[in-house]
């Protein structure tokens, strides 16, 4: 028995002793930081598999209650994983930072808080938790070079955490309860509104539409195991509450037969679908790495959305598999990114250039991440998109199926383009002397890459578990055999697919091996049209990759004007305020006070 | 102990602090400190001024003024310490200012308290004059003597048509007497505005950036912290025994509303620190007015605790650094706390409190209060709390971050240790008060009982 | 009758409180204001045909005392009343060392 | 160590005798045509002649090509370009020669920027003649080329490495010494 | 366990089937444009001579990603072509032929190519990918709608499940004339013949992706794009036309398809790649999406 209070608890006491060490010596904070991670995600996954852990609160003050669940046992090793994945990098980054005793501290304070978030038993101990994570996080976020993406985060988060902080009022005002099978009682237009709310707190959270604006924002510009943090770990918050607001609460409405759910899930999914096309066009025209990343993970924050949405035994098994897949495989592409951000000093794509012959490991991480991104087989990816195609086909929702295809076409064209241009192509001479990864942080590279392969072929293991948490929301398990999994309309076996894949690969390198050796060139000896060319760079294509295809569409999304166009107003109606509420005039206050009487004794009133 | 000490003594010793110029500080001391043990030593009840009962002046010591006076003495106490330079000249000023804010807090007579508003606002005009800014001050006073004639005025419309200014006994009389509410819309109006150009409300507070934005660490603490939290809890006594709101209701809860957002919003457009503060300030106050206005008693005292903490830290750091920096623009305060990090822990605490961020007290009390509106079903006011506090959130994390990272050059301010241990305790506390609430929340549960009981009891005197 | 009066004073206070921008003006401004307070304060207490509210052992003249209470205030209230303009002489006294002027509008913007 | 690397040159060659096989009748040509003998080309490949029946095609780049057409006199200005191309292509490769110009200058013969002997430079396994030649040559040329092919007389690129020395020195007569500014300016 | 094994070689066998298949026809269709163009026209096996004499070729290399690309993209289509259903009944994972296998695993050939080309260090070859990929996204899009039409409408999604649907019930190119339609014109796409051979464009960037391949790399390349050829036609054949349930019966609908298609190439120009996405987001996608909505909705 382990208890999750305790958890929580020491994972703050540790973050708090990696804050008293690491004034000092912050590379021993950041060891710290290794250790405390792991030690939290192997207590979980222990304690966690064999049914073993412990909800009582003893210590915690006041309202905090934890209870356990599949369904928060899944996200929590998932993100406790991540969080000790990319715990490694901490000490190479460690020294940039300008605090990193602070980093240090929060890091783990993030972590506590969304252990206890998944851990919730009431909508108060999950409101707490999720804000300790908002306000921790948003400490990480300025630690890098940029500070304005720290107020961006705060507001679309603070947006995400009062809509579902005034959900859970509203449902106390009503059932009275704080529990989490409170909103499940909710009926009529109550329930569509808290529907409505936690919604916006899941997508706020998740980077959907309209709130993705904070993903490239973040994610592109703090540090870069804060990125991987955010796109692998916090961002699945959003996942979790909208889970469930789309699953525990059922307001009456209108039944769409055509597709056969409800309006508002469906309104959910189209929602999830906008996601996913924005996500994909923007992440297609970013030049920086990071930000490209970060756009990805919002559109895939949208196949979640949809998968959720669809609310079947298979579309849910897929966004389960779909948070893990895409955890593992984003993590290790912004990790990966994150070295040679380490080695080289930026993740410009167009000032970067044949980074693989300085880290081919680093490279091959990257290519597995980005294989299972696009929904490749044989890696997790694949599976997880398989599923949710086969519940959009079942559910024949027309106009999200086309969002979902776009998406994962359009996710090959982004995911290429550091591929294209940032790996391959010409080596740049003013990389000369950049060396491969460090061997720590090779550690989590190597892991989070074999995980993302193991699931991709064995789905079998984590279909079990997903199966355990979907039935905790009243779901029937997906059905499985020795090698495949029954889907909607057909059947999917992954260990089959990878065994071919790598039979098919087997043959051909045979022959490959067989056939006359080739000669080595360099990689400046190319077709030129007979044209000279001495320098790398102009031989090297990675400004405006897809420059044709940008030109279809607008640059800024629309959204984004619109935000600003908030900001703006509400600065007007301060400087309105100030200009007449505020002044170096006695006669102001005079002057309302007269006119508020008058309007007292003018109207009705007296 | 008869609390009238309280009053007594700051009073007595100002007249001897006048006698001799160079006993004035040491006496401000040693009235602080008597006060202090006094204030946590004075039992409760009912202290009638000269043995007239209900006709006389009264001093009502219950949970509600216990809690008050412990807070605003203690903090008043701290600030003339970590502030003792600046007090040298005013020592005088501020014997006479504890005593009225303590009289606000004691009094239970609507006269008696018109009495110790003016002596606390003619005290606030000579502190503030130390801004040399004297038109700003002069404003201060003008508003400030139509607000306290106002006040008068309608007590006065008040007595006419009750009989009694005993703030126990206007409730029973209205209700015996039945006086149509209509005929008291105007005399609870007058009072309202009265109190409310202390209070900061909004149309009637453009004193307070004048005021404000020039003032150093000891003006500012004091009138935004010390005098804003007694004039909040005078303002919360009556208006949760004394006000019948009746049809002026919706007037009221507008112009307490605006007041929130535009205060929020106004320092959501500043650029200035001490601004951003002051307009905070004042919409903080719209809030807590608000709760009295809604019942909501328990969480109105806590909010004021909460902010009365987090202000004496704000402003204090704030004032220090002014000082040293010689400026409070944002901009050019860039990344001062990099190098006052205890400093900057303790304003960045107090900040995330009043932004009401998890384990910090400020939640606590911000969860308080959104249970509290939401068993009143109130949505609209609580969604617009919650709107309010996001544009709050967003300006204090700008401000954080802008004043823990810096672009370029980084200015520095000398702070000297007292003030260092002093914040950083009241940072502490709140973290305390924000993970383990429970003395706190006990001891105020009886609060609105007592407020109560005293009413009914006295009624029948 | 008074009480009109004084309400008209009050007004008047406002009005100047409203349209001066000279220091010295407002001041006086504020002065006619609290007078047209202290009139109506006194006002309150009258009581038609009244008599001076001494207790001499009749307890018939108790019904037709005129209210001593509004007296005792207005004494108070005079007394601050007189404090306050003192006070904001006091700063006139400084605006005009510091401005050079009473006029609010010739001092520019702080 | 010694026994492996000569089974290594023999597998080159087995693998090079079993493709002549394929390539006498799979043949893809890069043109080069700065010279007016291009002008035959297209009869050459299109309806009227059809070289696409032997097998023969155009390809894009010297990577992907087995013989070099040469249309034409030769400038000291695009010799550098042709000799880039050439090694560029994969062994084994074949040049073909298009008329006069390029064996002694043809009408071009004294002007100082034309190159007169080509077979100083590369290695010419085939020159068709004629100036222009006419289509019926350009194939016969080709057919000749076939030919060699099989009878594993198309050396010439197995001479160029063999004398690669000499045919460098002579390049570096004709060219003189290259100075390097950047893209734009030699 | 056996059992796999045996799949395994029958799959190795289609694929070499696939691969002869389509080099022949690839070879036939030379001729016949020939003919079309009033020329005689190669040999039938031309293909064949080609691809032979390009792998024994002595090739050059730039560097391991630039071969091991190569592999990855022959063997990923290899194992693609391994699941693909020749008859109804002759298939090597009978009940594992999923659509999405085909539309997923065909993406791991193109990857491979695309990083192999793009490990040249040619801009070039990048250019071609860049535009191979846009187009990809252009033509995928109308054609998965088209197929989850056929998905939904004969609820399963296993090639053999449609054909046995189609072939109880009539071909899906009569019930669903303009999926049909929509798909042919995203079959020339994939297939990319004329309009749609932006990315490989010999004269402008010099054959695209293919820029720096010669000797044993280009041979392969060229059985990726034979084998390749051969999933997508096949994929038209068993969704649109009812596949086949002997041998004779898809030879001749494979020959008639591909035919088709290679003709209509011949008589066109060639789109910039934002007219390519342009033309496949206007009408064909508006027009499958209005076609699933019908068929699913009526």
């Amino acid at each position: 028995m382990f208890s999750i209070e305790l958890v929580v608890l020491s994972t703050l006491l540790a973050g708090v002793l990696a804050y008293i060490v690491s004034i000092k010596l912050p590379k021993l904070g950041s060891y710290l930081t290794i250790l405390a991670s792991l030690a939290v995600f192997s207590v979980l996954a222990y304690f966690g598999f064999n049914n073993n852990l412990d909800a009582e609160v003893n210590l915690i003050p006041q309202f905090v209650l934890f209870k356990t669940s599949m369904f928060g046992l899944y996200f929590a090793i998932i993100v406790s994983f991540i969080f000790f994945m990319v715990s490694f990098f901490n000490p190479y980054f460690i020294k940039d930072y300008k605090y990193p005793a602070a980093y240090n501290l929060f890091y783990l304070m993030a972590l506590a808080g969304t252990i206890g978030v998944f851990f919730a038993s009431n909508f108060i101990t999950l409101f707490i938790f999720f804000e300790i994570v908002v306000w921790t996080s948003m400490f990480l976020i300025p630690l890098g070079k940029k500070r304005k993406p720290t107020v961006t985060y705060f507001v679309f988060s603070t947006v995400g955490s009062f809509a579902m902080l005034y959900a859970v009022m509203f449902t106390f005002s009503i059932t009275g309860s704080f529990d989490l099978a409170a909103i499940s009682v909710l009926s009529g237009k109550s329930a569509l509104l808290v529907y409505i709310l936690l919604a916006v707190a899941g997508f706020a959270k998740l980077g959907a539409y309209p709130f993705y604006v904070w993903l490239p924002k973040v994610l592109g510009k703090s540090p870069d195991p804060v990125s991987a943090v955010f796109s692998g770990g916090i961002e699945k918050l959003g996942a979790f509450i909208a889970f469930m607001a789309i699953l525990r609460i059922s307001p009456a409405s209108i039944y769409l037969e055509a597709v056969g759910m409800y309006l508002q899930n469906y309104v959910i999914a189209i929602f999830g679908a906008i996601t996913i096309v924005v996500g994909t066009l923007q992440a297609i025209r970013q030049d920086d790495a990071k930000k490209l990343l970060a756009y990805s993970s919002a559109s895939n924050g949208g196949y979640i959305l949809v998968a959720i949405a669809m609310s079947s035994s298979i579309s849910l098994t897929g966004a389960m598999y779909h948070i893990l897949a895409h955890a593992l495989a984003s993590t290790a592409a912004f990790l990966a990114i994150a070295v040679v951000h380490y080695r080289t000093k930026t993740t410009k794509i167009s000032e970067l250039g044949g980074m693989i012959h300085h880290m081919p490991l680093t490279y091959m991480v990257y290519l597995m991440a980005i294989i299972s991104m696009a929904g490749i087989p044989p890696m997790g990816g694949f599976i997880s998109k398989w599923l949710i195609f086969q519940a959009v086909i079942n559910k024949q929702m027309i106009i999200v199926a086309v969002a979902t295809f776009f998406g994962s076409i359009g996710s090959f064209l982004y995911v290429f383009r550091p591929l294209a241009a940032l790996f391959l192509g010409q080596k740049l001479p003013k990389y000369k002397g950049v060396k491969e990864a460090p061997f720590l942080m090779m550690i989590p590279l190597i892991i989070l890459t074999l995980g993302s392969f193991y699931i991709g072929v064995i789905p079998n293991q984590v279909i079990d578990f997903s199966n355990k948490v979907i039935a905790e929301f009243g779901f029937g398990p997906l059905l499985m055999n020795e090698f495949g999994i029954q889907g909607a309309n057909g059947t999917l076996s992954a260990p089959i697919i990878a065994s071919v894949f790598g039979l098919g690969v087997v043959v051909i390198a045979i022959i490959f091996f067989i056939l006359p050796k080739s000669r080595k060139v360099g990689l400046m000896d190319t077709y030129t049209s007979g044209e000279f060319i001495y320098t790398e760079e102009l031989l090297h294509y990675s400004a405006d990759f897809y420059a044709p295809f940008e030109r279809l569409y607008p640059a800024k999304p629309l959204i984004s004007k619109v935000y600003a166009m908030i900001k703006e107003k509400v600065n007007e109606l301060g400087r309105f305020f100030k200009y007449w509420f505020f002044t170096n005039k006695p006669e102001v206050t005079v002057l309302w006070i007269v006119l508020i009487l008058t309007l007292l004794v003018w109207g009705d009133i007296l | 102990m008869n609390p009238v000490l309280l009053i007594a003594i700051p009073l007595l010793f100002a007249f001897l602090s006048i006698m001799n110029k160079k006993f004035a500080r040491p006496l401000l001391l040693v009235a602080l400190l008597l006060d202090v043990y006094l204030v946590f030593t004075i039992s409760k009840g009912l202290y009638s001024i000269g043995g007239f009962s209900q006709y006389g002046i009264n001093l009502l010591v219950d949970q509600y003024s216990l809690i008050g006076l412990m807070v605003v003495n203690v903090v008043f106490f701290l600030t003339v310490v970590t502030n003792c330079k600046e007090v040298k000249r005013l020592s005088t000023v501020l014997l006479v200012a504890l005593a009225g804010v303590n009289g606000l807090l004691l009094t239970n007579d609507l006269f008696n308290l018109f009495v110790f508003l003016e002596i606390v606002g003619i005290s606030a005009y000579l502190i503030t004059s130390g801004n040399k800014r004297p038109l700003a001050t002069f404003n201060y006073l003008v508003q400030g003597t139509v607000g306290s004639g106002l006040y008068l005025l309608g007590l006065i419309l008040l007595y006419s048509m009750t009989g009694t200014l005993n703030m126990a006994l206007i409730l029973p009389t209205i209700v015996d007497k039945a006086i149509p509410l209509s005929n008291l819309a105007l005399p609870f109006m007058l009072m309202f505005i009265g109190l409310g150009v202390e209070a900061k409300l909004l149309p009637f507070n453009s004193w307070v950036k004048g005021v404000l934005q020039n003032a150093n660490a000891l003006t500012s603490v004091l009138i935004a912290g010390v005098f804003a939290t007694t004039i909040a809890l005078t303002f919360g006594r009556l208006l949760s025994t004394v006000f019948v709101l009746g049809s002026i209701s919706n007037i009221v809860l507008v112009i307490l509303a605006v007041t929130m957002l535009a205060g929020e919003v106004a320092a959501f457009a500043s650029k200035r620190i001490r601004e951003v503060l002051l307009f905070s300030a004042i919409a903080q106050s719209g809030l807590i007015i608000l709760l009295f206005a809604n019942g909501l008693v328990i969480p109105a005292i806590m909010l004021i605790i909460a902010n009365i903490v987090s202000k004496y830290i704000l402003f204090t750091i704030t004032g220090k650094m002014v000082d040293g920096t010689k400026t409070d623009e944002i901009e050019s305060l860039q990344g001062v706390f990099s190098k006052n990090k205890l400093v900057g822990f303790a304003f960045t605490v107090a900040s995330l409190s009043v932004i009401g961020l998890p384990l910090f007290f400020g939640f606590i009390v911000k969860l308080n209060i959104l249970t509290s509106l939401f068993s009143q079903y109130q949505l609209f006011l609580s969604a617009l709390i919650l709107v309010v506090s996001l544009i709050e959130g967003t300006y204090f994390v700008k401000l954080l971050i802008k004043l823990w990272y810096s672009v370029g050059e980084v200015k520095t301010f000398k702070v000297d240790a007292l003030v260092k241990v002093v914040t950083l305790i009241f940072a502490l506390g709140l973290i305390v008060f924000g993970v383990y609430t429970k003395p706190l929340t006990d001891s105020l549960m009886t609060v609105p009982e007592e407020m109560m009981e005293a009413i009914a009891e006295r009624g029948n005197f | 009758m008074i009480q009109y009066a004084s309400i008209i004073l009050i007004m008047l206070g406002l009005y100047g409180l409203l349209t001066n921008r000279n220091v010295i003006k407002i001041i006086i401004s504020l002065n006619v204001f609290e007078i047209g307070l202290n009139l109506f304060i006194i006002s309150v207490g009258y009581v038609d045909g009244g008599l001076a509210p001494i207790l001499t052992g009749n307890s018939t003249s108790v019904l037709s005392f005129v209210d001593p209470l509004p007296h005792a205030l207005v004494l108070t209230s005079i007394v601050i009343g007189v404090g306050t303009t003192a006070l904001g002489l006091a700063f006139a006294k400084k605006i005009y060392a510091k401005y050079g002027t009473y006029e609010i509008d010739e001092m520019g913007v702080e | 160590m010694e026994n492996k690397k000569l089974t290594q040159a023999q597998m080159d060659t087995k693998w090079t005798e079993l493709g002549d096989f394929f390539r006498r009748k799979s043949i893809w040509m890069l043109m080069y045509c700065t010279g007016c003998c291009a002008i035959e080309l297209p009869q050459a490949m299109t309806s009227a002649y059809d070289m696409e029946r032997l097998g023969m095609g155009p390809m894009a780049t010297p990577r992907q090509a087995d013989v070099l057409l040469i249309t034409g006199y030769l400038s000291l200005k695009t010799l550098r370009r042709l000799v880039y191309t050439y090694e560029q292509m994969s062994e084994p490769k074949y040049v073909v020669a298009f008329g006069p110009c390029v064996i002694n200058g043809g009408i071009y013969h004294d002007s100082h920027a034309v190159l007169n002997r080509l077979d100083h430079y590369l290695p010419i396994d085939v020159y068709i003649s004629g100036c222009m030649p006419n289509p019926e040559s350009v194939m016969n040329g080709f057919t000749d080329l076939m030919d060699l092919i099989k009878n594993k007389t198309a050396v010439g690129w197995k001479n160029y490495r063999d004398n690669n020395e000499w045919y460098k020195k002579n390049q570096m007569d004709a060219l003189g010494e290259v100075f390097v500014h950047d893209e734009f300016h030699e | 366990m056996s059992v796999i094994l045996m799949s395994m070689l029958i799959g190795l066998g289609v694929a070499l089937f696939g691969f002869t298949l389509q080099t022949t026809i690839g070879g036939i269709n030379r001729k016949v444009v020939g003919r079309m163009q009033k020329r005689y026209g190669p040999k039938w096996y031309q293909e064949f001579l080609d691809i032979f004499k390009a792998l024994s070729k002595r090739a050059i290399s730039h560097g391991w990603i630039y071969d091991f690309g190569v592999i990855m993209a022959v063997g990923g289509i290899t194992a693609t072509a391994m699941f693909m259903p020749i008859t109804d009944s002759l298939v090597a994972f009978a009940g594992y032929d999923n659509f999405f296998i085909f539309v997923y695993l065909l993406a791991v050939g193109m990857l491979g190519m695309a990083m192999s080309a793009s490990g040249s260090g040619n801009p070039l070859a990048s250019i071609g990918v860049m535009r191979a990929l846009t187009q990809m996204l252009a033509y995928e899009v109308p054609f998965m709608v088209v197929v989850i039409t056929i998905i939904k409408v004969s609820g399963t999604s296993s090639l053999t499940g449609i054909m046995e649907f189609q072939q109880a019930n009539g071909w899906f190119a009569l019930s669903l004339p303009i999926g049909f339609g929509v798909a042919f014109l995203s079959l020339l796409g994939m297939l990319g013949k004329k309009p749609f051979e932006t990315y490989i464009a010999p004269s402008e960037i010099a054959s695209g992706p293919m820029v720096e391949y010669g000797g044993k790399q280009l041979g392969l390349l060229f059985v990726m794009h034979e084998i390749a050829t051969f999933i997508e036609v096949s994929l038209f054949v068993h969704l649109f036309l009812g596949g086949a349930s002997n041998i004779i019966e898809f030879l001749a609908k494979y020959f008639i398809v591909y035919t088709v298609a290679n003709l209509i190439s011949n008589l066109n120009g060639r789109f910039k790649i934002d007219q390519v996405v342009v033309f496949f987001y206007k009408w064909p996608l508006a027009l499958a999406v209005l076609q699933a909505i019908w068929v699913l909705w009526r």
